[in-house]
């Protein structure tokens, strides 16, 4: 039974990795929650549903699909919602995160008005191969969740560090300023930064959607909640810390659900973002520095 | 700034008594306690609070539908005459509290259906009972709705008839002695469910393996059901609505948990099937509401009904439709529409027949009648034998 | 002696800021901080003022030290400062932003004000009385109704002169006062500043501009990487070969660049 | 004739009309120094369930419930304020959602005491109270002409009415003294302040904490006024809801928090045909106004402006 949980709860932190990257990238660059971005990912399940079961697509289109439309909701978000609001004065530092909360009650109930308030399934032969080791099943979609998960924090962690895109990135991240009087393009890279956070949200949709068979227009809130749980306990902006935070945080929600009591499973989150804000606020990997911004 | 601090209040208080000037308008009631025609046709209007906006509009739609389709059939029958007046809640226990307001603030409505939720008619019942006006929920199944007031009566068949029914008939065929418990702890339905079936399953002497829950917008049942699986039970007991008690079921098959599930009122919906496929064969619920039955008074109500609204009925509109037959038929005995007479002969309601069967009302207001267990099988609903 | 400043070292990531220095200020004196860009005189404030906490030594005030301790009862125990780029209460009244900064010089709290107590309407004419007349002072009386960012730039220097003055301050540190200011702005804060001093308030002053600085100060320490490169009074100063080389040195860097 | 102008729906809507302002007074009152709580929901759930609980099994009196609730609000507002007040703006948004979240978890989950998500019937409703104490005094509606439930009705409204006056005249008072000025020299420049001598932390939690005094006040007359509340009523959209309230009407004048309150809960009535769109309304007029007018419909320009017509020109 351990391990069984142990494999459940693997594969819940690693979409709730997934997910936070998405949200550390966002505050790493911008130093803005993006309260939407758990609404981009059931966004980005909702093209998935659609595309293999209304259109019957392949199982590879829908993931492109899912890409492409929540990159293009990354873009319209960042370019009618945090744009308007940079370097205007007078706009108080809470102001992009009321307005990605607007976002985020726009898309959860356009969703309810176009797809209807309940679960869709997700039904896809890639989603019923399975391994079965003595009494334990593990689902081809659990694996794939996992290295995908591990790839996305390699390939960020590289894309970050070694090439000039990257580079860019980080510059805009340390000083927006002083960035853009370098000779980066910052309105370059921050688009670009809210477009690749957006299509690693579309894609943890369309793997949520496949391992547990159910997209909703309420599963946005729920894991976007999480993911902020996430990067608070792996330290803003950080991208090892999302993936370790979203791990810790899968495995403790698995291990109450087996040895304790399944109603205090959703409070494990906010219980963790008040402790650690609380005690540690720049998070378990975070440095000191990126409290001090606001 | 003291000048600010006055505008302030002046604001306020201009704001206040506008609206206070607004309670004047549209209130002109006539006394109409007795609205016999000419030709002996009595005729009433019936508040309808119902939730139509948001999540679970579905829901508000098929009650308001089957009420509809109810006054047509019943206007065109001659001996009384319903007016229906309908009123959006949103789901929610204080807009649903205005619209009660709204409709108790028109003296001549006889009585109330709705609304939709049990949440909601928490809210709404003591205040309506307290103004003396009869109000019945279709849909609302949790323990101590009819126990609010003297007024306040259902015809819906609340969990504490449905469940303890299909858990003894599928006791009864599986033999089963261990049952594992789920439910979602944050809907007052399924919790409503789930107590009743803790208590049948410790009147019926079953060993409860173990009790989980889940909650609204969550996608992975995975460790509850691990859990589950890894008590070995015999029957699962899931008090869940049908969007996520699909999902549950799907995931239990193919974790390997291949036991039937037994269900309350929110489980039961060709949804189901729509959404778990295969998943949900073994699925046993007791409902009033058999949609494939052959009886003909369903399939004429299914005809009719998809006829109107252009989709197929569900037990939510059936149980709706039959209320209004059962307001209307109070109404003939009252032979007024005055509201306490009304509300003495809706108490007297006996084993009238409506389309889901015989109702009657027991001494504080509760349906009392018989109940279907269906089940899924290759995926379709079909009697439980 | 009113501040003593004791081998201050302030490290931020491994790069000292400031190293080791030391200087004090005898009480009426306007003492002047100056040196290069990125000398670490701003930052000396920061250690005075303890926004960021020196990384080794001390600071004496009035013979209590003060390390350490919260910027507002560092305030309370009367120092107080203006800052290099202007931080007012942009959206307040010039006079509410003197008031404000007489908070440390007043009580009332929720109760009494929320119940207007006789108590707190006396402590609060008083404050806008002598708000008013620090306004008087900086000569900004007549723009007191008007938003603080709506002031010209002069202006709002002057006002934060006011609003650090309504703390009533034995020792008040203005962070490049002149910056951005015209020679006739300059001259009336000369005179403001005299007038500070002849009401028994000590001023340390960081300023570039050197004719003012040597005109009004009557001691000056002068730091250079964060090091302390020399101290006398202005004369002294300006015959110094390190300070001179210092500051050609940095006039050339800047012709390079 | 009185009795004929009384409307008890107009005068529900409007009771709730009154307790929305509370709630919204209650974001825009921490607000006012500078830090976003998204704990509203849960302070308000704090507060309907201690004056229920009370109220139902120890038979107190619904005033002394109400005050019980209204003080376990503020005393969750000190014990998580003080830590948490040294975190920034975009974190204590983070941590007040938090904790409202863990409330409602915690109301879910505490069968036995809260009835988990099924939630508590029988709230002993505030009208009906008053009713039966003026009864005692030997007093009856039909006296001035009205019935009873009108009676009901009115009492509830016009006790709201008094209280949103009371707190607004409490607000305002402290906005213009030594009190509010701090708070808003911290909303504006938080560290100036605090070199002005201004002790922030200790404003601050003055500030949070009576937001969770409002906001636990709120909660209480709600469940009395309502007399059912199940943890779904203090839900994470709850909070947003209020928060709506504040920054549409207009976060920098109290004004904007009661004109907010006011027509976004009177416009779904009036308008039944948006009730559908509400939220997806809501959605959008977040993010145009963040990005057009950050400050709110109502801001202390277009008040000035108010007042310039209407006294004719005359500069005060």
């Amino acid at each position: 039974m351990l391990l069984e949980q142990i494999i459940n709860g693997i594969t819940l932190g690693s979409i709730y990795a997934i997910i936070a990257l998405g949200f550390t990238l966002v505050f790493g660059v911008l130093g803005i929650i993006n309260m939407a971005h758990g609404e981009i990912f059931m966004v980005g399940a909702f093209v998935g549903v659609t595309a293999t079961g209304i259109l019957g697509w392949p199982l590879w289109l829908a993931f492109i699909a899912a890409i492409v439309v929540t990159s293009i909701l990354g873009y319209l978000l960042e370019r009618f919602t945090l744009r308007p609001l940079r370097g205007k004065k007078g706009v108080s530092h809470l102001a992009p995160l009321i307005s990605t909360i607007g976002v985020s009650i726009l898309l959860e109930n356009l969703s309810h008005h176009i797809f209807g308030a309940g679960n869709k399934p997700f039904n896809t032969s890639f989603s019923q191969i399975s391994i079965t080791i003595g009494s334990i099943t593990i689902y081809l979609v659990q694996i794939v969740i996992f290295i995908i998960s591990i790839l996305l924090m390699i390939g960020l962690t590289i894309w970050l560090s070694k090439t000039k895109a990257g580079k860019a990135l980080r510059a805009t991240a340390d000083n927006l300023e002083t960035a853009s009087i370098l000779g980066v393009d910052t309105k370059k890279i921050i688009i670009l930064t809210v477009v690749v956070a957006s299509a690693i949200g579309g894609i943890a949709g369309i793997l949520v959607g496949m391992a547990f068979n159910s997209v909703s227009p309420q599963m946005g809130l729920s894991m976007g909640l999480k993911g902020l749980a996430i990067i608070i306990l792996g330290g803003m902006g950080n991208v090892k810390g999302a993936m370790v935070g979203g791990l810790i945080l899968g495995l403790s929600e698995t291990m109450l659900v087996a040895y304790g009591d399944s109603g205090y499973r959703d409070a494990i989150a906010f219980i963790m973002i008040i402790v650690i804000l609380l005690l540690r606020p720049q998070g378990i990997f975070g440095s000191k520095v990126s409290q001090e911004r606001r | 700034m003291r000048g600010l601090n006055k505008k302030l209040f002046s604001i306020l208080s201009i704001i206040m008594l506008l609206l206070l000037a607004a309670c004047g308008g549209g209130n002109t009631t006539t006394d109409s306690n007795s609205n016999k025609s000419e030709d002996g046709v009595i005729s009433a209007k019936f508040g309808v609070i119902a939730y139509l906006t948001g999540a679970g509009a579905a829901y508000g739609e098929a009650i308001t539908n089957g009420l509809k389709l109810a006054q047509k059939d019943i206007n065109a029958l001659g001996e009384v005459n319903i007016e229906l007046v309908i009123e959006d809640s949103a789901g929610k226990a204080d807009q649903a509290l205005n619209a009660a307001q709204k409709i108790m603030s028109d003296d001549s409505i006889t009585a109330i259906i709705g609304p939709t939720l049990s949440t909601e008619f928490f809210a709404v019942a003591p205040e309506v009972d307290l103004n003396g006006i009869p109000i019945m929920g279709t849909s609302t199944t949790v323990d101590g709705i009819p126990e609010i007031g003297d007024y306040v009566f259902r015809n819906a068949v609340p969990e504490s008839l449905a469940i303890p029914a299909a858990i003894k008939k599928a006791v009864e065929r599986t033999g089963a002695k261990k049952v594992a418990m789920i439910y979602g702890n944050d809907d007052a339905l399924t919790k409503g469910g789930f107590d009743v079936m803790e208590r049948t399953a410790k009147e019926m002497g079953l060993e409860i393996t173990t009790i989980e829950t889940y909650q609204e917008g969550q996608s992975d049942y995975n460790a509850q059901l691990t859990k589950i699986k890894n008590t070995n039970p015999d029957l699962i007991l899931a008090s869940a609505l049908y969007n996520e008690g699909a999902v549950i079921m799907d995931q239990a098959r193919k974790m390997g948990i291949n036991i039937p599930f037994v269900g309350g009122n929110g489980f039961n919906s060709p949804q189901a099937i729509a959404i778990a496929g295969d998943a949900a064969n073994g699925l046993i619920v007791a409902t009033p509401y058999f949609g494939d039955s052959t009886d003909p008074k369903i399939t004429k109500f299914n005809e009719d009904y998809e006829a109107e609204f252009g989709k197929k009925p569900d037990q939510f509109a059936a149980q709706a439709y039959d209320a209004l037959f059962i307001y209307a038929d109070a109404l003939k005995r009252a032979g007024s529409a005055d509201k306490e007479a009304f509300k003495e002969a809706l108490a007297a309601t006996k084993d009238l027949e409506g389309i889901l069967g015989k109702f009657s009302f027991d001494e504080v207001g509760d349906v009392i009648m018989d109940v279907t267990v269906l089940e899924i099988k290759d995926g379709k609903f079909i009697e439980f034998e | 002696m009113v501040i003593e400043v004791k081998n201050i070292t302030k490290n931020f990531g491994g790069i000292s800021a400031l190293k080791d220095v030391s200087f004090s200020i005898n009480k009426g004196e306007i003492f002047g901080l100056i040196g290069p860009n990125g000398a670490g005189k701003t930052t000396m404030f920061n250690m005075i003022t303890n926004i960021y906490e020196p990384t080794s030594g001390e600071i004496i005030f009035q013979g209590e030290n003060i390390t350490g301790i919260k910027p507002y009862k560092i305030t309370e125990k009367g120092i107080c400062r203006t800052y290099q780029n202007i931080r007012l209460f942009s959206q307040m009244s010039t006079l509410h932003n003197v008031m404000v900064g007489g908070h440390s010089q007043s009580h009332s709290g929720v109760f009494s004000s929320v119940f207007r107590t006789k108590a707190q309407r006396k402590e609060e004419q008083l404050l806008i009385e002598r708000s008013e007349e620090l306004l008087e002072l900086v000569g900004l009386l007549e723009h007191k109704d008007t938003i603080a960012e709506n002031l010209a730039y002069g202006q709002q220097r002057r006002l934060e002169i006011a609003r650090a003055l309504a703390s009533n301050p034995s020792l008040l540190l203005l962070d490049e006062p002149a910056a951005g200011m015209n020679e006739k702005e300059t001259d009336s804060l000369y005179d403001l500043i005299k007038t500070v001093q002849s009401r028994g308030i000590t001023v340390l002053i960081i300023e570039h501009d050197m004719p003012l600085v040597m005109k009004l100060c009557d001691r000056i320490t002068v730091l250079n990487f964060g090091e302390k490169l020399a101290e006398g009074t202005p004369e002294e100063i300006q015959n110094n070969e390190a300070v001179i080389e210092a500051y050609l040195g940095k006039e050339e860097d800047e012709v390079d660049a | 004739m009185l009795g004929e102008i009384l409307n008890t729906y107009y005068l529900q809507i409007g009771s709730f009309i009154l307790i929305n302002i509370m709630l919204a007074i209650s974001v825009y009152v921490p607000l006012s120094s500078g830090q976003l709580s998204l704990g509203s929901a849960g302070f308000m759930g704090v507060g309907a369930y201690t004056s229920a609980l009370l109220t139902i099994h120890f038979d107190l009196p619904i005033v002394i419930g109400i005050i019980a609730g209204a003080l376990a609000a503020s005393a969750l507002g000190v014990i998580v304020g003080i830590p948490s007040l040294r975190l920034s703006g975009v974190y204590l948004a983070i941590a007040t959602l938090g904790l409202g979240e863990v409330i409602r978890v915690i109301f879910v989950n505490w069968d036995s005491l809260t009835r988990g998500s099924v939630g508590l019937t029988g709230i002993p409703q505030l009208g009906r109270e008053i009713l039966e104490f003026a009864r005692g005094v030997g007093f009856e509606p039909a006296m001035i002409g009205i019935k009873n439930n009108q009676f009901v009705f009115l009492s509830i409204f016009l006790v709201l009415l008094v209280l949103v006056i009371v707190i607004l005249w409490f607000v305002v008072r402290q906005q213009n003294s030594r009190v509010g000025r701090a708070l808003s020299s911290i909303n504006l420049d938080e560290k100036a302040a605090e070199s002005m001598g201004i002790n922030i932390t200790y404003y601050k939690v003055i500030s949070f904490t009576q937001g969770a005094f409002f906001a636990g006040l709120a909660g209480a007359l709600f469940a009395h006024v309502i007399g059912y509340i199940s943890p779904a009523d203090f839900s994470y959209h709850r909070a947003v809801e209020v928060l709506i309230f504040t920054v549409f009407g207009g976060s920098e004048v109290i004004i904007g928090s009661v004109f907010g309150a006011f027509f976004l809960t009177l416009m779904p009535e009036v308008l039944r045909f948006v009730s559908e769109f509400r939220y997806i309304i809501y959605g959008i007029l977040l993010v145009v106004l963040m990005a057009v007018r950050p400050q709110g419909i109502l801001d202390a320009n277009l008040l000035k402006k108010i007042k310039f017509k209407r006294s004719k020109g005359g500069i005060r």
